[in-house]
């Protein structure tokens, strides 16, 4: 045996009594549920730059086309085409226009279809989603096989066939978005929704007599909420690509207004004279959607209860 | 050498995120040639973990921080991998416990036994094929020859266990490790599963481990017992001698919060209060304390030693201790 | 297997159905008729294409003709292109976009896949972190962004390819590189996860367990499972390559599909727009109808003779 | 005191769909004629494998599943076709725990607000003497009340269970249906909630159906057992003379596949090796269930489904061996 640094004495022998016994034992804060996805959004770096970039872009969109001297459509024909320089930080396009303030009057308007998206997304796919899953049975097969059928055909294309018959511009994209934009989420919302409704604690509020619909704000939807809120950061992005990609083709906002996508579009033909004209655009577009994406994924992995521990 | 296995002061831990889990603080135990251990535990006592430490599958995050595992005399510690690629599936064959994940679903049952044989025993496809009908049949799976090529979703849970049993045993290996096989099963099945393991150990004359946490299974099949609580043996011994003279407190306890159904007239159960273990911060000194029912100040002080009797059985308890310094037994 | 084929063929068709309706009467929803408003319209060619629609006939009976039309395959005339018809554009500028499609869907999967597979491997080491960094930014960068500089880097300063003017194959690649950008990072992100989720399944322990060589276990037992779900993924990276194609041919001046159908949007051809929505839709329908055949193959545990 | 819960001739077919329209193609016959009684302050046993339909039964007399046919009476009511407002009333009285401590509680919510959710949907008790009533399930089901405002996550199985207990305890049930409420969990702590059920059955004289696959835990908590084999009913008897004289083939086979935690006793005992699997519940066999793997099978059982007769001692048995 080896030798016992511990001088074994009868004392040493005596009972404890419970309490002592069960002091070992220590027991972590209680956190609610928003405070842990926020300590562990905390801890990534990625999640908390996208976050700074969205307040950001933001913020120069509210305030960007206040403050500057100059308006997004002030033409102004002897400074046309001129490099950066300190009063124009981004230069200037070929009618003299300042490229700051309209690529800020752009982020005005690209973060306004975001929001739009995310509303659509929010109301039509969420509700979409969550009767189909509620309901189940016929009305789930019958609503799922339309999500499908809107799933496989390009809906790029109709978006652009509605665009031609309604009319380019910030209304007809806000509108076509909304007829094909919520699927996404719909699938998603009816997929947690049966997840969830077959849970154990769901049979418990029913054997307790609980109505359908507190059922479904206490306990469907709160547990919802994580691939909810996931998939609405992940959306914006494509919103604001769509807005961009048909304003490319000629669809977008109609001059003089100048959002990003058109902003890139006018400056494509003058590429090799002056680049600058599509750099700036073109980075703020790169710039917002990494900032989502990084939120996004940070969101993902905060939300998800797997990871919690 | 009668020890196919023998492991010292065996320390394995995770490091997580959360910190670093100690799944197993200081195992020693043997195992003889052809006799079959029982390893009984409960959540967090570290007994699936002393498996995937003898075999080394302890993933990315997952070390063995020291001791010894001698197989058939060999350090398996500092092996290299493609070293213990040799032994595992062809001397140590292992089964798991939920038989509806551990096949792979995109690949015939056929394939997934021939592998091993393919690998260790460098079989042509042919041969493969032909030893895997036969045992296929040896392990009772109803018309072998054309159940080969079937998926295993074309099997139920009590078959697929069979072919898991199948593809551990295709290699003859010298030991045969299953980690709660029949856990996942129904009792009926359940038993036709464990008398399948029996009838192989005697045909095959391999040494059996089999960790489970139901002592009913351990009682049936086991010829030797090990309890294992918090990640370290607390009692080992012969099976009668574990279930009718346990010397230490946890052992005692779970006789004793399992119902007797031979008992006519209801008898209260008595069980273990607390709750398991919390690996990430193991109560100091010894993992039972908080738990048991005579805890002494040394036993949160420090680690009971192992204590062995005359008969071979140990315990590691320092009411043991105890009990030998009263009767003059100096330690 | 058959009977999973026909119920697949069966929904591809209602699908294609429905499709073709609404295009139908999305164009008669156009305000005040798809034809009348349009100014500088040759009398003849607006003659032709008056009768060709034959406007005036009831509902039904235009609709009928629309259908027996598409059923012979025949698109009709082009509106702005007086004499050819929308047919013979899409058979013109087609293989065009069909073969940079391709090439891109190639570079995707040959690249997007292996570093996939490579940083899933590699989890939270350097590879794996580079990779992820790079497909977030290769997900977030709009293709014509993509285009601009690729245009502003190898075409004007290094001069190593010409734009502007469509040559065959050397041309192509610059576009199909373009293209390629998005499915790419999403793919590597698709596998990474999805090969991260099948390396903790049971099957891969038991693989381990037999003594397998890691790479075997990889690329025999974990690769299959983790391409399962791609599949899943190749009908919108299809379509979305496709409509791509509008923005990327146009910046690199490629004479495909796209080109036209833009130029047609621009110019309000309706006939060619409605010809080639309806192409785009059947092309893609079949897609997925063939995805969803190979589905079957693949993954043993779909039902064959549910 | 008569019966407090009658079941008799419930069925409870769960329908195939097929196509868009989910057309009916087949049934699976999850339940099929199944009659029983359980005495107030009793506890009635049900066991079976996976598959024959026990938790399906436990889920149909609760009315979660609407009962395809057959009657439910509770204290000689019948409850079988009320709506749901008037199953309120009722459904204060008849209460559930379940099997999976991770899955039962709702992981977004507070253990008091868990507990306190029974009695705002019953209109029980005001905010303090609802406040007061936590802290006093909490105790009454073993657990300090200082961690009642935690959430789910921060406890081990057997406390989350507990908290399962407290809940259904809430609204003062006369009936609980325990749905496989330990099978989940390990052996220590299966004996520390069988122990809980039994004193608050004393205390508070409760009526338990006790749904598990464990048949010795099954036997210790039952005063009345009964075995189920793929939707039927297959013996029910007083849990002792179950126990010591099984009289259906397949109930002898079930009680001899237990492993007993006892080496002599076990290697002593005669063992019957039932052969092959239980067949699929859409095309079970015809007649008798069980007649593909009984060793003393007659024609009689290839074509006709028995029914429960009764040997006396209430010994009830469906097997024409009787």
């Amino acid at each position: 045996m080896e030798t016992k640094y511990l001088e074994l004495d009868d004392e040493l022998f005596e009972d404890v009594n419970k309490e002592e016994k069960l002091k070992n034992e220590c027991l972590q804060p209680s956190l609610t549920y928003w405070q842990d996805t926020w300590r562990r959004l905390k801890k990534d770096k990625m999640a908390l730059a996208g976050l700074v970039i969205i307040i950001i872009v933001t913020l120069l969109a509210i305030f960007g086309p206040l403050i500057s001297p100059y308006e997004y459509d002030e033409q102004n024909f002897d400074l046309s085409n001129q490099a950066p320089v300190l009063s124009h930080p981004f230069g200037t396009d070929q009618f003299g226009r300042d490229i700051f303030v309209r690529v800020m009057y752009g982020a005005r308007i690209s973060l306004s279809i975001g929001l739009v998206a995310s509303i659509i997304n929010l109301t039509i796919g969420v509700i979409y989603g969550g009767i189909a899953g509620l309901k189940g049975g016929a009305v789930d097969n019958i609503m799922m096989r339309i999500v499908d059928i809107l799933y496989s055909i390009p809906t790029m294309i109709y978006v652009i066939l509605l665009m031609v018959i309604i009319g380019s511009g910030l209304k007809s994209i806000y509108i076509t978005l909304g007829i094909s934009y919520w699927v996404g989420m719909a699938r998603i919302v009816r997929s947690e929704v049966l997840r969830i409704k077959q849970e154990e604690f769901i049979l418990a509020a029913k054997v307790l007599g609980t109505s359908q619909r507190r059922i479904l704000l206490r306990h469907i939807l709160p547990n919802a909420m994580g691939p909810i809120i996931v998939t609405l950061t992940l959306s914006i992005p494509s919103a604001i690509f769509t807005e961009a990609f048909l304003s490319f083709i000629g669809l977008g906002v109609s001059a003089p207004k100048a959002s990003w996508g058109v902003l890139v579009n006018d400056s494509i033909s003058s590429l090799s004279l002056f680049p600058y004209q599509l750099f700036f655009p073109a980075a703020a577009i790169c710039i917002t959607i990494l900032g989502f994406n990084f939120l996004g994924d940070g969101l993902r992995d905060a939300l998800d209860p797997k990871l919690r521990k | 050498m009668d020890n196919i296995l023998e492991v010292t002061n065996l320390h394995t831990s995770f490091y997580t995120m959360a910190g670093e889990v100690k799944a197993v603080n200081g195992l020693d135990f043997s195992v003889r040639k052809g006799s079959t251990l029982g390893i009984v535990g409960e959540s967090g006592s570290g007994k699936s973990v002393t498996m995937l430490s003898i075999v080394k599958l302890l993933g990315t995050n997952g070390k063995i921080k020291e001791g010894s595992i001698l197989f058939n005399g060999e350090d398996v510690v500092d092996k290299k991998e493609d070293y213990m690629q040799t032994l595992r599936g062809n001397k140590i064959g292992m089964i798991f416990q939920d038989p509806m994940t551990s096949l792979n679903p995109v690949l015939t049952v056929g394939y997934q036994i021939c592998e091993s044989l393919i690998k260790h025993k460098n079989m042509s496809r042919r041969q493969a094929e032909k030893k895997a009908v036969e045992l296929l049949s040896e392990v009772g799976i109803p018309d072998p020859k054309n159940r080969l090529n079937n998926y295993p979703h074309e099997f139920s849970g009590g078959m697929r266990q069979r072919v898991m049993i199948a593809i551990a045993v295709s290699c003859n290996p010298q030991l045969l490790i299953a980690d709660e096989p029949t856990t996942a099963l129904d009792v009926t099945i359940q038993a036709q599963i464990l008398d399948l393991m029996k009838r192989l150990q005697s045909e095959l004359d391999t040494s059996i481990i089999i960790i489970t946490h139901d002592l009913g299974v351990v009682a049936d099949i086991a010829d030797e017992i090990m309890v294992m609580y918090g990640g370290n043996m607390v009692e080992k011994g012969s099976t009668r001698d574990i279930f009718y003279n346990p010397k230490h407190p946890y052992t005692k306890g779970l006789l004793r919060s399992v119902p007797n159904p031979d008992k006519l007239i209801k008898e209260k159960l008595i069980p273990i209060d607390g709750q398991p273990p919390d690996l990430l911060n193991l109560p100091k000194g010894c993992p039972f304390s908080p738990r048991c029912p005579n805890t002494m100040k040394i036993c949160l002080m420090k680690n009971p030693d192992l204590m062995e009797f005359e008969n071979g059985q140990k315990a590691r308890c320092w009411l043991l201790n105890k009990e030998a310094r009263a009767k003059g037994k100096v330690i | 297997m058959t009977r999973y084929i026909l119920k697949r063929f069966k929904s591809s068709v209602i699908t294609l159905f429905v499709v073709i309706t609404i295009t139908f009467f999305l164009i008669r929803a156009i305000p005040g008729g798809p034809f009348t408003d349009e100014k500088a319209i040759p009398p003849e060619v607006m003659e032709k294409v008056m009768e060709r629609y034959n406007m005036n006939d009831p509902l039904y009976e235009q609709y009928f003709d629309y259908l027996k039309n598409l059923a012979r395959l025949d698109l009709g005339p082009s509106y702005r292109y007086a004499g050819r018809t929308v047919n013979e554009i899409i058979g013109e500028s087609f293989p065009i976009s069909a073969f940079i499609g391709v090439l891109a869907i190639l570079i995707s999967l040959a690249i997007g896949i292996p570093i996939g597979i490579i940083s899933a491997l590699r989890r939270g080491k350097w590879q794996d972190n580079t990779v992820m960094l790079i497909a977030t930014i290769g997900v977030t960068v709009p293709n014509f962004v993509i285009a601009t500089f690729l245009i502003y880097v190898f075409a004007l300063k290094l001069g190593i390819f010409t734009v502007g003017l469509w040559e065959g194959i050397s041309t192509s690649i610059l576009p199909a590189v373009t293209l390629a950008g998005y499915p790419m990072a999403f793919i590597s992100r698709l596998v990474r996860s999805s090969m991260l989720e099948v390396i903790q399944q049971d099957y891969i322990r038991t693989a381990r367990s037999k003594g397998l060589v890691e790479r075997v276990v990889i690329y025999i037992h974990a690769l299959k499972n983790t391409l399962i779900p791609l599949l899943t993924y190749l009908g919108p990276l299809t379509a979305g390559i496709l409509t791509g194609s509008f923005v990327v041919e146009q910046i690199f001046g490629v004479p495909g599909l796209g080109t036209h159908f833009v130029t047609s949007i621009q110019n309000r051809d309706y006939t060619m727009i409605i010809g080639v929505t309806v192409f785009y839709s059947t092309f893609l329908i079949i897609i997925n109808f063939l995805i969803d055949i190979c589905y079957g193959f693949i993954d043993p545990r779909i039902k064959l003779d549910s | 005191m008569g019966d407090l819960v009658r079941v008799e001739n419930l069925k409870k077919y769960f329908p195939i769909r097929k196509g868009i329209l989910g057309k009916k193609i087949n049934y699976v016959k999850a339940v099929d004629n199944v009659s029983f009684s359980i005495k107030s302050g009793e506890t009635l046993g049900l066991v079976g494998e996976s598959g024959c339909g026990k938790t399906t039964t436990g889920r149909t007399v609760i009315k979660l599943y609407e009962p395809t046919e057959g009657k439910i009476y509770y204290e000689d009511k019948d409850i079988t076709n009320l709506t749901n407002r008037e199953m309120m009333s009722i459904r204060r009285k008849m209460q559930m725990i379940f099997q999976d401590p991770y899955a039962s509680l709702n992981p977004r919510m507070t253990v008091s607000d868990i507990i306190r959710e029974s009695m705002v949907v019953h209109k029980m008790y005001n905010e303090n003497e609802r406040r007061e009533k936590i802290k006093e399930l909490l105790d009454i089901v073993g657990l300090n009340s200082e961690q009642a405002n935690r959430y789910p996550h921060e406890f081990s199985g057997g406390q989350r269970q507990r908290v399962g207990i407290a809940r259904a305890l809430a609204v003062e049930p006369k009936f609980i249906i325990c749905d496989e409420p330990i099978s989940a969990l390990d052996v220590s702590i299966q004996a520390q909630i069988i122990n809980t059920l039994e004193d608050l059955q004393k205390k508070y004289n409760l009526t338990y159906l006790f749904i598990a696959h464990d048949l010795s835990m099954v036997k210790h908590i039952s005063n009345k057992i009964a075995v189920m084999y793929l939707g039927n009913m297959v013996e029910v008897a007083e849990s002792n003379e179950l126990y010591m004289n099984p009289q259906h083939p397949y109930t002898k086979a079930l009680l001899s596949a237990i492993p007993i935690p006892d080496p002599d006793k076990s290697k002593k005992k005669k063992r019957i090796m039932l052969e092959g699997e239980v067949p699929s519940p859409i095309k079970p066999p015809r007649g008798c269930k069980f007649h593909p793997r009984c060793k003393y099978k007659k024609k009689i059982c290839t074509e006709e489904q028995p029914v429960l007769k009764d040997l006396g001692n209430n010994h009830k048995i469906a097997c024409h061996l009787f």
